[in-house]
């Protein structure tokens, strides 16, 4: 096992794996910019160091800077954390260039699913189900008819050369598709010059569900559930759950073989996680994060599994003991992204925080690098807790969750707080009957 | 009477933003029979509120006390993470030594990162009042390395 | 004389409004004889440190905001938790009314706790500036119940 | 179910049993003393009435403002919490009078089992194991010898009218015991006048294992594992664990079952606490609490069971659905009692918490009504938070627990966290190998 840890990353995730470390026993390393000198994890590492001004740039994206102190203080391994360079090909390259372990997948695996147009066709070759569609451009009404037939309605005829919306028409029957055939085509040539079109289903409510997998590079995988991330805002994900409120044990149990044998296939190491659209009890791969996720509490909560601790010991070279039958799902668990933020207008609110109260008790896990007199820096994301609370059953989490907001202070800052309070209250969120624009339609008309 | 206070707003607010860039607590102004008096009492609490690590991490070499040299008006910091080197190789001549007069844009040590030797130069002219570091020794980014009058 | 102060309001709110926004705790000015000096004291954390419950708790009866007449220096408060009744019996006179000269020691309310009707004794003797509780209205320990002067 | 719930506690128990109501959808009535206007429970509370003074005797024991409060504020049912009335059968029975539901047992098992001679005699016939011994005084040396023999070396002999230790001799062997019985007789003699003795088993090194149980007084009743408290200073738990490192599953199933089926013979109902001496193998009955225990945390963080809403449904009158085969163990919970002492000479240290920073992250629960600016009152238990950390196992908690004593800051007012951070290092703890007397003469030594 590792001796001591360099932690490539700043806030909570930071202090997630800082937590992860002392419990094996592993010192730690904390690198920081200059904005961060104060921050929780900089307080409880064994050992840290300035590596920049602010800007992420000069600082937590500078691998200059972070090789030089993996060097320095003589550490065996480096975890990225998420975001910044954690899907960095190049720098898992050099990490191991060096001779330092990478807490991640082969870099290859990194590159791989950071190229949309290669990590589709990977996906399909894993046996992956994706959104169906023609095979490049449709030449004709009567291909298209033949298609469309085959994939089923609705669908979509989206320009070839196309983006921002223009050139996409919806065929809900085999009626509207001559017309919207014709129009897409119109709008692709007027747009576009480029009459080109192609078609595929439109999925009109589809779910975010993601495919939590661990898997060691040396035969051995297992999937850990699925989480629920469809309440999302411009793409930011909002409030998750696991298990999906939208799921059955079967397909559940599908999705997770199919995503644990892809891995087998790929022979990926790491902990990973493959996004799908689901509708119709079908399932439609998005992409694959090769990284921790923000969300991964909600899958600890129900499985007892820490991922982190399993990363890192996947990262030493140790095979997996955990097999698929020793993984059961026990109870509810949501994770509430709290953010420096207007809960109305998203606009960032940095600042010192004068008070920070976390709820305590029965079934609540608080991840957060927030203490009373802590500045949030404005240089980065804003998220600053996560609220992650565990239920018997889905009802009890819902509950649970409700009476730890009536908790929770932060005071000082802006944060989306309010935002959750409201939400737990919303009969489309108890009843779980939400799709992925749910959450902004209705904040659009609940202003 | 109808008099209208005489006040001055610009020149108020320019005192504060004075206050708050220098960190004083009061600024006191006389001109003729005009008085400007301005002042900021601390708040109490961020000094206590931050929590402390139990268990003081003992700090490795790198993590260097953060000293607050760093705040020294004549302080040259260092641009980036690395070792420090004095001279230009094992054994040479340092680069400077205290007491030395120096010119803008002359070498004062070489941080070395990566393996590459990234020369240090003097921000302005000056004299060296003292070296921070030692030779070969781990530098933060940020982290007083020499005084330069 | 009737010579009225000359307070310019408008600077007055000006030096205020100043103070809020640069964050200063204090500001004097001076022109010739006149002098103007605002300050606003910091709040003290203990004051905000105390967490808030989001929802504020709707306050039942019994609940009654802890009123600031409990600090009044001629409260009468409430030895016990329970009903205050104003008068011996529903629809008799009250025992003390507004105006009302009392002697120590005579009765006036009465606090049932338990089935049990507590005669509430003057605690001196004096005059009656308000009564602060309904007839049959619960009360807690402490809760200021009249104001005897 | 109940609409509203009076609490009848103060300190994290109020806090424990509001959260537990919250999350059931039942408002809560918190009672308070004039010191208490702050506290925590008190703000979370729908409604807050204090009840008179400072002096407990005349607020959270009186029961006539309790009840007083009880019926004006119109509740259901009233949960005593820990300590206080929790087991005062007069109040029991006064909450009843009033047509209202004591959340605890019924008033004629608070009133039994809180007579230590009656209790003693009700665990013989429930088929408890007790310490073995003679019946009565022991009338011969003969006698002695050969009840001795029969529940074997070593034996303590005690004089019958005796008390702090006077006439109390221990025989280790055969050999020692003419000169043991001679001796305690002549001091029995010379101390009370009387020279009867009795003999019973001596307990040389025995661990504190108490079997929590759940009943709902109508046939239905399950066991859910032990908890060890062995770690005691003046009879005070400091820290508690369960399982307990000492027993192994034979030793648990069985005292669970005997605990289990002397529920049900006893009739008991709500949830309640057998506390036994366990050495060499064997149990012995020491008392019944027939309340919640402040370590109760443990055994919901081992079984994911919420004990207080169990104890809440079962008041209500809700035959329990659970059945002994529902209940599994699932790795291993530790608790820190966390006090407002100094940590060596143990004076009590209230006064104005300046900073409170709980621990958070994967397995780690506080429960604790302390805020930051809260100011500890100088009337009360110095109990001020319990640290509760879960591991899949023990050496897993310990890490954990390791790394939240180092991450937890209460500052302005000593605490016990000095204590618990200097326990967590200790091999006889690591190691689980410590009898009731250890942390005494550890600390004693170690001054």
């Amino acid at each position: 096992m590792f001796d001591k840890v360099l932690i490539a990353n700043r806030g909570e995730i930071a202090l997630r794996i800082h937590r992860a470390c002392r419990e094996m026993g592993i010192a730690t390393v904390a690198v920081h910019s200059s904005a961060d000198a104060d921050a929780m994890h900089v307080r409880l590492a064994d050992e840290s160091v300035c590596i920049g001004p602010p800007p992420s740039s000069q600082s937590y994206l500078n691998m200059a800077a972070i090789l030089t102190t993996a060097t320095m203080t003589g550490v065996n391994a480096i975890h990225p954390g998420v975001g910044f360079l954690s899907e960095n090909a190049r720098f898992a390259e050099m990490v191991e260039e060096h001779g330092l372990v990478f807490i991640g997948p082969e870099p290859k695996h990194l590159a791989l699913m950071g190229d949309k147009v290669q990590a589709k066709e990977a996906a399909i070759d894993l046996g992956l189900p994706v959104v169906p569609g023609s095979k490049g451009a449709v030449e004709s009404l009567e291909e298209a008819r033949s298609v469309a037939g085959d994939i089923g309605y609705p669908v979509l005829i989206k320009a070839a050369a196309g983006g921002g919306g223009r050139g996409m028409k919806v065929a809900r029957s085999e009626d509207e598709l001559e017309d919207a055939y014709r129009m897409a085509r119109n709008e692709a040539k007027a747009a576009f010059g480029n009459s080109e079109v192609y078609l595929e289903k439109y999925l009109t409510r589809p779910r975010h569900i993601e495919v939590q997998i661990l898997a060691d590079g040396q035969g051995n995988a297992i999937h850990l559930g699925e989480r629920d991330c469809s309440l999302q805002r411009r793409h930011q994900k909002v409030l998750e759950e696991a298990p999906s409120p939208g799921l059955n044990t079967e397909a559940r149990e599908r999705i997770g073989e199919i995503a644990r044998q892809a891995m087998l296939k790929l022979g990926y190491r790491s902990a990973g996680t493959l996004e799908f659209l689901y509708e119709d009890g079908e399932f439609y791969f998005i992409e694959m994060n090769t990284r921790l996720q923000v969300e991964h509490p909600i899958t600890e909560m129900i499985t007892g599994v820490d991922l982190v601790r399993e990363q890192i010991r996947i990262a030493a070279g140790h095979p997996m003991t955990l097999r698929q039958e020793d993984i059961s799902f026990n109870g509810h668990a949501i994770e509430c992204r709290i953010n420096a933020e207007h809960p109305e207008t998203f606009v960032p609110s940095p600042g010192q925080v004068i008070d920070y109260h976390p709820p305590g008790g029965m079934g609540v896990r608080v991840d957060s690098a927030l203490y009373g007199g802590y500045r949030v820096p404005p240089h980065y994301d804003s998220l600053i807790a996560k609220l992650v609370v565990h239920g018997q059953t889905r009802n009890e989490c819902l509950m649970r969750l409700r009476r730890c907001l009536e908790e929770m202070v932060i005071d000082g800052i802006e944060t989306t707080l309010p935002l959750h309070r409201r939400l737990v209250e919303n009969p489309t969120f108890i009843n779980g009957s939400y799709a992925i624009h749910w959450l902004e339609e209705w904040m659009a008309a609940h202003r | 009477m109808n008099q209208k206070f005489p006040l001055d707003e610009e020149a108020l607010r320019r005192l504060a933003s004075i206050l708050e860039d220098t960190g004083l607590t009061e600024i006191e102004v006389e001109a003729g029979d005009h008085r400007m008096r301005v002042a900021k009492t601390p708040a109490v609490t961020s000094a206590v509120s931050a929590p402390m690590p139990v268990a003081a991490p003992a700090a490795a070499q790198p993590t260097a006390a953060p000293s607050d040299l760093a705040e020294h008006e004549f302080a040259v910091t260092s641009p980036m993470v690395g070792t420090a080197y004095l001279a230009p190789e094992p054994g040479a001549k340092p680069f400077v030594q205290p007491g030395d007069s120096v010119s803008e844009g002359q070498t004062l040590m070489i941080i070395e990162a990566m393996k590459v030797m990234n020369a240090l130069p003097a921000p302005r002219a000056g004299r060296v009042v003292r070296v921070l570091v030692q030779d070969g020794e781990p530098v933060e980014f940020g982290e007083p390395l020499l005084i330069l009058e």
